[in-house]
Order: C-alpha cells, then structure tokens, then sequence
C-alpha cells in the first residue's frame, strides 16, 4: 500500500519551488509534527476516555496534512486563527504537549490556565489566536488580524480555519466581503472533511459544481481547490495564497479536501451512521497524511523504518509525558474563576480599581 | 398511571404530541432528524414523522430563525432547536426584533406563534462560547416569553403549552437536567387526555415556613437539595417556589410565599448583573416591604465567564452549600 | 425628451408573452399605480416638511417601476415583504393611500395604527408582511414566507426585496443557502439604486464584473440582472423568476438597476454631495421610469395627454385626500402602548391572563 | 477657560484627541468618514486625519466590528460606531462572545482594547426596531464595561477614558442629547491637559437630602428637571445621581447618598424586566435594607417596543411629571 500511495506522491507538487526548498530535516521535522499530533490526541482520547476531562473532544486525527502543511510556511508576521478543532494548529505553531494536555484536563499548568479547554487554546507569543466554539465566529477574527498588520504596514497574512459547515454563517460572509473590499491579507481555509457533525455538505450546503470555495467568486476573491492528502500539494497550494497576501495584500479562499476518522466529536454515537465503516476505512487505507508522507519520504530516501519507529517511539513518549504532566499538575484555585476578566483589574491599574467589576460572590 | 420518566423522555412526548395535534407544526434544528439530535431530545421523531416534519438544518441560526419566524406569520408553528441555547446570539436580531417587534409595529395584524427551544446552562464543562443563560435578557424584551422548566413533567406540560401559544416563547432547558427521572402523568390520567401547564404559573415544589428560596431552572433542584439540609441540619423550613415561566411571571405565588415567610433568596445560573433574581429582588421590595423580616437576598453563578476547569466551574455555579450558608445569615 | 425615451420603449420586452398579454386597461392601471406612488411620497414629503412627522421618510421616488412592475405580476398565493423603504410595494399591492398617510403622521387610523411609522407598513390581507427597518433583516421571513407556502402545497412565491447595500449582512447570505438547498420559492430582488446612504456600491460591495446578483452563482441560484426603468423589462425579468418558484418551487437572485432622486432619507444632508446634480438630472431625464411608461403608452396609442393630465389630477386630489384624512385622524390613545404586544393578551385568553405580561407601569 | 458646548462636539472633541493622542486608534463604522456621521459625531474626522483613520463601513455590523475585535488583539484600538446602537442585535455574538471571553478563555494571555459607540435611545420615533436599549443586556456579561454618559462633559471625559482603557466599552449616548448644551473644561484648564473622567465613578448632580433620584444617561436629565419641580411645587429636596458608567458601577456613591436620604427612586429609559434599575433596587436591598424608609420604585419606559407615533412615544418614556408622581408616594 506504501508504495502506491508512493508513487501518487511522486506529484508536480514535489517540485513547486516551495517544495523543492525543503531539506530533508524540514521534511522529516513535518513528519515529526505529524505524529506528534496524532499521538497527542491519540492519548488524549485514552485519557478522555479515563475520565481525566470534562466536555468536548474534537479530534484532528486524518486531517494533520492540512494544519502542518499550512503553517509549516508561515513567518514571523503570519498569525493563525482556528475553530474548536484546534490541537493540531496548537502544536503545529509551536506550543507544547504539556501546557495543551494540562489544558484538557482542566488544570492551572494548562495554557489557558483551564479556562478555555479542548475548543479555546490559545498562544499570542507564537501568534496563535484561538480556539473559538461558535462555528465562523472566528472569521472577522481572522480579517481583523490582517487588518492589524496590513494597519501595522507588516509584510504578514493571517490563516483562518473553518469547517465546511461553517461557511454558512452569515459572519464568514460579511468577512470575505471586507477582505475582498479592503484588501486584506487573509487566507480563509476550508477544512472539508465532507461533514458537519451528521450532516454531509450535500446536505448542509448549496454550491456549484466547483465547490464551496466557488462562494468566493461572488466577491470577486481569488480561490482555489485542491487535495489534501499530500503535505507537498498542501503547501504548493497554501503558498500561493500566502504570496499573493504578502506580495499584493490580497485574501483569498481555500478549500482542502480531507477527512476526519473519529466522531465529531469523542461525544458522537453515530460516527458510523451517517457514514459507512468502509468510506472511513477507505480513507485511511488510500489517504491517511502520515501514511502518505512517510512512503512519499522513504521514496525519497530520506527516511528508514527505523527512523520512523523512532519518530512514534519518541512522540508516543512525549504525550505520554504530557499526560503525566497533566495527572500531576494542580487544578486552579476557585480564586482564579475572578482572573483573567478585566485586563484593568488584572493589572491592578486606577481603572481596575475604580468601581465595582463583579457582582457575585 | 403515573410514570417516572426522564426530562429528556417527557421533552419528547410533548413534541411528538404536538407534532400529532396540528400538522402545522414542524421541528427544525441542526442535527434534529437523521442524527436524533445531539442531545437526544428528538430521537426517534424523524422516524416516524418524515422529512417533512422533522427537519435538519445547515449551520445557519440566524437564517432558520429568521426562516420560522416568517413561516410562523403563515400558520407555520416551527419549533426550533438550538444545540446549545448560546447560539441564539447569532440570530439575536431574529428573534429580538422579527420575533418581538413584528406584531406590535403591524398593530396586530400578525403574530409569531414560534418556539425556540435548547439548553441554557453552564456546568458541563463545554467553557464560557457555550454556557450562556439568557432568560434575564429575553425576558427584557416585550413581545417574548420565556420558560425555564426545572423537571420532567414540567418539561413535558410546558413545551406543549408552549407549542400552542400563539405568541413567541423562548423555552430553555438544561443539559444537566436531560437525564433527570421524575414522575410525569400518563394522558389518560388528565382531563382532556393532554397534559399542559399554563405559562405565567410558579410551583411551590416544596412547602415551607421559615425562608422562600425562590428560582427557576436546575437552581430549582439545587434549592430543594439545600431545603433539605437546611430542616435536617437547622430545623429551617425552606418553602421552594420555581418560577416556571419568567415571563408571563406569577408573582400572585412569590408574593404569597413571602408574605407568609417573611424571607427570601433568589437562586439562579445565570450572571448576577440584571439577573433575574434582580427582577424578583425589586419587585419584593415594590410590593412586599412591609413584609420583609431581611433582605432579599441573590445567589447567582461566579461573575465570569464559565470556567471550563471540571472541578472549578462546579464551584462557579450555585450548590446546596452556597444556599444553606447565605440562607442562615437571614434566619 | 419623451420622444427619446418612447423609441428605447419600442423594446423586444414590449413583446414578453407576459406583456403581450396585458390589456390597455392593465397597461393605464401601472402608469397609475405609479403616479399615485409618486404623488403620495411628494404629498408624504410635504407634510413631513410641515412637521406632521416624526422619525424617518424613506422616498422611492425614481424606482417606481420596480415595485410596481414586479408586484403586477402576482396572484392570490404570492407575497411581498421588504425593508423600510416601503411605501410603494404597500400601495402596489392596494394598500390606500388613507392608512398609509395616516401611519406618517402616527395617527390611529394609520394601517399599523401609529405603532410602526414609515418603516414598518403591514398589510397581511394583502400578502404584505412589511416594512422591516433592519437592514438584510427581512430576507430570513422572505425565505420563511416561501416555506410555509411550500410546507401548505400552494402554489406561490415570495418577492423579497432588498437595498444593494443590505447583500452585506450575513443574514441574507444565510437566506440564500437555505432558498436553495430547500427550493424555496422565494424571489430575491436586489433594488440597485447605486448608493446605500451615502456609500456608493463600489465603496460598500466586492462583488465580480457581472453585478451583485451573481453572489448567486456562489449557492448554484439562478439570478439576472437588468435595468429598471422600463415597467416591460421589470415585468418579462422578473416573471421568469416568478415561473421559477410557481413551477419548479426554485428560488432566484435579481438585480434591478434603479435610481433613486431624493437623499437616502428626508434627513438627508449630504444628498448632492456623495453623488452629483448632473447625475440625478441625467437620470431624471432619461431614465424616469414614470415619463418612460407614459411614453410607451403614448406611442403604444394607448393614452392621450388628456388621460395623463387626468391621472395626475386624479393622484394629487387622492393624495392630498390621504393627507387631509391623516389630519383630521386623532392620535392613538396612551392606552393602545400595552396593546398588540401578546396575542394572547389582546384576545385575553386563559394564557393572556395567566401571570404577569407587563412590568410598567 | 470653560466652554458651553453641545454633546455632539464634545464627544467628536474626544474622539479627535484621541487619534492624536495613539496612532493605533482608528474609528471605523457606516458613513463615519466621507458622510460625516449619520448623526455628524465624527464630522471632520476624515477630513483631518485621512482615509487610513476613519473608515467607511459596509453594513456589515458582525463583519466590522468582529474585525475591529481580531484586530485589537494586535494592538490597534477600534472605535467602532453604530449608528443606532440597535444594530448591535446583528452583532451581537462578536460582543457578546468574542469581546467578552476572549481574554479568559486565553487565561489572560489577550486583551481586546474596542471601544462600540453609538446612540441606544429612544424617543425619536423611529421606530421599535431603532429604539433598543440594550445597556443592562451588555452589563449583563462580565468581561464588558458599559458606559452611558447624560452630559456634553461627561460624552468627552467618557469616550477619552474608554478609548484608554485596555477593555472592552460599550459607550451607550443619545440621539436625544446630541445637541444638549453644556460646559465642557478645555484642556488648558485640566492638570496633565487631558480631560478624563473614570470609568465606575458616579457622579452627583443635584444635591438634596429627602430622595434620591437614581438614573443613567438621557434619564438623569429628566430627574434634574423633575428634581426642580419637587423643590419649586412640593419643597422635598432630591439628590440626582449618575451612574455614568454601569459597569464597572460605583456602588458607593449611591450607597453613600441612600444612606443620607433613605429614600430612592431609580429612573431609566430601557425597559423594566431586569433593567438597570432592577439592579440598583437589589443593592439597596442586600446593602442599604435598614437604611430605607420607603420602599425603592423603579421607573421605566412603558413595558412594550418603541410607539412609532410622536406624541404616544413621548408617554411611553419616563417624563418629569412620571418621576414626580412616582416620588410624592414615597415622601
Ligand atoms: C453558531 C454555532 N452553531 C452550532 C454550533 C454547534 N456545532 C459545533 S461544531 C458543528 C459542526 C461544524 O462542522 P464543520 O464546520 O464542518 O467543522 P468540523 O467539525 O467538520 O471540523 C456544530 C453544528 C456551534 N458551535 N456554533
Ligand atoms: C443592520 C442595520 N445596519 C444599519 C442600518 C442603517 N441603515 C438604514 S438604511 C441603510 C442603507 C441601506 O442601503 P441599501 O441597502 O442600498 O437600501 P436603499 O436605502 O438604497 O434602498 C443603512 C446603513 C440599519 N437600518 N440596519
Ligand atoms: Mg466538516
Ligand atoms: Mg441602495
């Protein structure tokens, strides 16, 4: 199976500059990143299911390439928004397992301190805005973000994640019109895993034959369309969108096809209802991201399977590391649920002491 | 005879009544047909009523509302879902001025019969996009009404009667409450063989002489929870009254209570700032005065936004514990 | 200038099957409707400036034909809804000029009973659902209007209009998807004027060469764009659509190019500033749609000067009618403030008297 | 040397101080720039300060005002204005959501440094859709300061403060009183020649000793005229005092004036169920319950959407002569 996927990976996309350019630490350094997502959530699930967290669970798994690939391009001015889905984004901009796994557990190691949890990660120091629940509530965000730097005069974009569900919220809409209007560098990503919870974008989403990526048209907005399997066809794609950003200040919107193996959420009975055993199946065997990177590497000849063993073996390591971390970390006292509110009163500044902030207790 | 069913259970006898009673009525949601809803509340529905009466949406809250109501101004009774009632506040233009207003400007000629029903509560560790309890700011808005059932046969008596107002109501339920059991009455033990409450009625869910511990929603259990300690532990005897309906509001029952009690404590989830323990608070101190051996007092959630930390948002919303100690400082 | 004029008129929409078909009498009855659409805003305008007002006056004036060619076409199971600039869809679909005027002046006798004002026109028994000030905020009960239709077996449509300012607001974008993924038989008209306030369409709006109405293509809608100053070409554009929903129960996306000759309100400052006296005059003179009709007719040897003469007059005594009536009307009572509230209330049934409804006074 | 000048200067005053003041601060909104302002707020703004400073918004309210959120996170401070502060309905989540929990949901790691100003009154027949007043809605939600300035001094002092201050404001003014007289210092009369008023602190405006007359915004002009008529006809001397800022709120100088009076009377233009006021009476009541001699009344606009029509709307809201009625039953 390796070797097929292989040779589908001996694409046009190996060679578009961008690709070209990596060295064979960069690419194995995606690899990296990868599987340590996978196994990150691997382990989060196992200790979802050990009863170590409350609420939601959305996990990434089948879907690395996108987030990797995309920011794997990014630079010192580019900035990252995402929605609840939103380990992958966290650990691919650089935040570690640690802080994200203590996050999910609820406790004050994590890096929104627990407040936030599996849907609201966030890491300004790494440029990495959230981690939002409502679905397209992060996409004036991301415009906004753009804004800020194109206001700035800094030569960056901004990444802006949705689900293909999302893209009917009114909110995405009025953004990719200011984008448009205004000439900002955003690029709007649709991760279509082909479902909003149970709901098929057939059934979700009137569109034309082109795809949901064609509503961009009605704003005269640049976009494209393309395959997400591969880290090299995801970073040949993003990349234009990034240059036409840094280069004419101009968004643009991207639809990736990829998949998700788990329910929508850890919380979903039907993730096999609404879909067939074998379409999932199907998916893993033909398109799983890491299956195809690492035959498209060791075509390469830059990886062994010892290498790889030894990516899993570390990686498997780390998280459990996490989750380690994460048991033994303390949960916040009941006096942080009045931090963090009003950055005044925070930074005990004249106007955090001015009048009364909380009304209970 | 008298069965004990679950919140969820008795949510979904009343739809499926409904959906019986007037072919008018359509359940609309993401997620309420083919996947049985996320929490369950419609399942089985779509089974047995088709397409046509069962309907999943796309995830556009401000346009299916929006949608409903102008269906509604046709003879249409949509009853919408929302996953999670915190996303209202996409479609708050919908329902706070095309659901509210439409009916006033037009002098009458035009009335909204919608319902809107979903979970408003925080405590299941879901953070602070998804625990938002917006009754108080509903309820603000003349034109609306709003219910808060606190238990499977009220769950069950207020959907229905819900259903068939004729005015928008805002119905608001709890996750947490969903696996509840409780008894609820079979049809063929109620006149009319359909089981309804009317709107704009409180229950005094326990009887009492010495505090009114007044609230609406799940507060309702937690306050007949600290009832209970407060008699076992303090011989206090806490009269219980759950509002029901916050608007139309029975203040005939709250005023009742606590001329008879003299005290008072507000209980509820939501933030503190124009709660609706406010409201009840300003009318004790307008119509009951006199009568007031104490302060009313409020107990509300922590003033954040929820934590999403398991252990720490359980301290954030109001306990038993939280009730027997504010509760003592007035008796 | 009408010479001019006639000959464009001379149109290949003259012979539409569904102009073709329309008898003298029809013909007489549009130029009419439109000069009484015309006189009661001058006649509203003058009263407003009188001081017999409050709040906002939105003028049509210069898209007569719009909302009259559009509306000419529907039957008993079709409905109207817009936004606050509503007067002539109200007197299009036989609103009188009598309730109309008198909401103006806040009067009882007003067809809201002084409760709506300017924006807020309703005429149910007429299939007319507003008069809706928020912008975009009518086009989700446009949708809804249609599925109710479609949800009771009736064979009818929805014409919703809308500003070209108001395709920003997500809300429509929303209605758009769910028109088509549903097949709701609902009729989106885009009233172009060229201006929302004082921003021009080119300020407000990204959108591809083609127009604004080809945002449709984005959701697969079917859509067109035409001019609006000939009542034929409203009527042959617009009827298309109208079939559309009849027999296929699908919606359509229109833009009607229009203009409009006073300021975006009566409060307007900035009129001729944002848009100069040469391009109102232009339009005026050559694309008036009421000396366009009249000139039609006139070559059509449908009318004399006389029948104009006699319309205008018959207008004007009918209008300052309306203004005479909205004088002498009294004011509603402060009693009617806690009316039309709950029906519920106001049909005083057991749930309008079970428990508190109002809290002041 | 002091100045008499109308609201509507005052606060354009402020904002033009301002984008001298930070080079980040960029005002943002529909027809702020080459109209002028609707209502002329910003009227010159643009041609001073250029394209990149004042912006021209599509009605696209989420849209803008969400970018205006994303954008602050980086440092640049949006004064974002609604043109009627009803619109915030069709924004609504971004406030509510996106503003307010950001910070939290990150442990504190952003701020969101937006200010949203506009008119949220009524009173000017335009309508229920136009006329919300939505201050105890946005109070409502920790993470959010809300202000509502009553004075052409207090407009500037205000709107320079909350483009300062590194949290949300929700800054709440009145069509009403866009062209109100009043003195305003000029800089050179204030140390550090800036003129700024804090947020959560009060302010009273008349002095007296038998009531106390509570309100915000347009309403604490109609208690000052309200207040005349009860010295003039009835001798009973009321304290008036402005909360100006809601949230944070300055308990103490209303707690301070109770105390002395005994009395109170809170007056706003929102609508009554859970309103501002509502607020006030239940710290009165939990703070201040031995101190009353009378029982706290609450008036409010009639409990119904805005009256179109101009002489009906003009009852519907609190009018001098409701407040002195209102007061005469309790003094
Ligand atoms: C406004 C809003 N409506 C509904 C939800 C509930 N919800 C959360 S995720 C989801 C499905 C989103 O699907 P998609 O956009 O395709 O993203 P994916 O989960 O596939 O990554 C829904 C309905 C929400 N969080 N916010
Ligand atoms: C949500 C919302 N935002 C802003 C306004 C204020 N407003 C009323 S009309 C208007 C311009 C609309 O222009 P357009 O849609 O082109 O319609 P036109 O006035 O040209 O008929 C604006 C900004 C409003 N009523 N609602
Ligand atoms: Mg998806
Ligand atoms: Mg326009």
């Amino acid at each position: 199976m390796a070797a097929a996927t292989a040779s589908n990976a001996l694409s046009p996309f190996a060679d578009a500059p961008i690709n070209a350019s990596l060295t064979a630490e960069d690419k194995i350094e995606i690899l990296r990143k990868m599987v340590r997502i996978r196994l990150f959530e691997t382990t989060s699930l196992r200790e979802y299911q050990g009863g170590n967290m409350g609420g939601f669970l959305h996990l990434y798994i089948g879907q690395e390439s996108v987030a990797v690939g995309s920011i794997s391009l990014l630079g010192k001015n580019d900035h990252v928004i995402t929605a609840y889905r939103d380990h992958a984004h966290a650990l691919a901009v650089g935040m570690g397992m640690n802080e994200c796994m203590a996050e999910l557990f609820g406790k004050a190691t994590g890096c929104s301190k627990g407040k936030g949890g599996s849907m609201h990660y966030f890491a300004p120091d790494k440029n990495y805005w959230g981690g939002h629940g409502i679905v397209g509530g992060q996409t004036p965000l991301g415009a906004g973000l753009a804004y800020a730097l194109k206001y700035q005069g800094k030569k960056g974009c901004c990444l802006c994640y949705l689900g293909d569900g999302a893209i009917n919220q009114g909110a995405f809409h009025e953004s990719l019109n200011l984008a448009e209007l205004w000439d900002l560098p955003v690029v709007y990503i649709i991760e279509n895993n082909g479902y909003s919870m149970g709901t098929s974008q057939k059934r979700s989403s009137a569109h034309p034959e082109e795809g949901l990526a064609a509503r961009a048209e009605g704003y005269g907005m640049a976009w494209d369309k393309f395959d997400g399997t591969s880290v090299y066809e995801v970073r040949a794609g993003v990349q234009k969108a990034v240059e036409r950003a840094h280069e004419e200040s101009r968004p643009s919107l991207l639809e990736i096809m990829t998949y998700r193996y788990e329910g929508h959420s850890v919380a979903d009975a039907n993730k096999e209802k609404y879909r067939t055993k074998d379409e999932i199946q199907k998916q893993k065997n033909e398109k799983d991201p890491i299956e195809f990177w690492k035959a498209t590497l060791a075509d390469e000849g830059i990886i062994t399977e010892e290498d790889v063993k030894t990516i899993n073996k570390e990686a498997r390591k780390e998280a459990n590391a996490a989750a380690e971390f994460a048991h033994n970390s303390p949960y916040p006292e009941p006096s942080a649920i009045l931090e963090d509110v009003y950055w005044e009163v925070d930074n005990n500044t004249p106007a955090g002491r001015s009048g009364r902030h909380f009304f209970y207790p | 005879m008298p069965r004990t069913i679950i919140y969820r259970e008795a949510l979904k006898e009343g739809l499926d009544e409904e959906l019986a009673h007037d072919e008018n009525v359509v359940i609309i949601g993401e997620e309420v047909a083919e996947y049985n809803g996320a929490y369950k509340v419609t399942e089985g529905l779509w089974d047995k009523w088709g397409d046509k009466r069962v309907v999943d949406a796309p995830i556009s809250e401000a346009g299916f509302i929006g949608m409903g109501i102008g269906a509604s101004m046709l003879g249409i009774r949509p009853v919408m879902e929302l996953m999670f009632y915190s996303f209202a506040y996409v479609a708050f233009d919908q329902m706070m001025n095309n659901a509210a207003t439409c009916r006033y400007m037009s002098g009458g000629l035009i009335n909204v019969p919608i319902v809107v029903r979903g979970p408003a509560n925080g405590g299941t560790n879901v953070g602070a996009t998804h625990s938002h309890t917006p009754e108080n700011i509903f309820a603000n808005m003349p034109g609306l009404k709003v219910v808060s059932p606190s238990t499977p046969a009220d769950a069950k008596g207020l959907i229905k009667t819900s259903i068939r107002d004729n005015d928008p109501v805002y119905f608001m339920e709890s996750t947490v409450l969903y696996g509840m059991k409780g008894e609820v009455p079979s049809n063929d033990e109620v006149e009319g063989g359909d089981f309804l409450i009317p709107l704009g009625s409180a229950e005094v869910k326990r009887e009492g002489s010495d505090v009114s511990l007044i609230a609406h929603g799940r507060a309702v259990i937690t306050a007949l929870e600290a009832a209970e300690e407060l008699e076992a532990k303090h011989d206090i005897k806490a009269e219980v009254v759950d509002l029901r309906s916050i608007r139309p509001l029975d203040e005939t029952t709250i005023l009742e209570s606590v001329r008879k009690t003299h005290r008072a404590v507000y209980i509820e989830e939501n933030k503190p700032f124009c709660g609706v323990g406010a409201q009840i608070s300003s009318l004790l101190m307008e119509r009951a005065f006199d009568d007031l051996d104490a302060p009313v007092l409020r107990i509300t959630s922590w003033d954040a936004p929820a934590f999403y930390s398991p252990p720490v948002e359980e301290v954030q919303i109001p306990r038993p514990d939280d009730i027997v100690k504010k509760t003592l400082t007035i008796c």
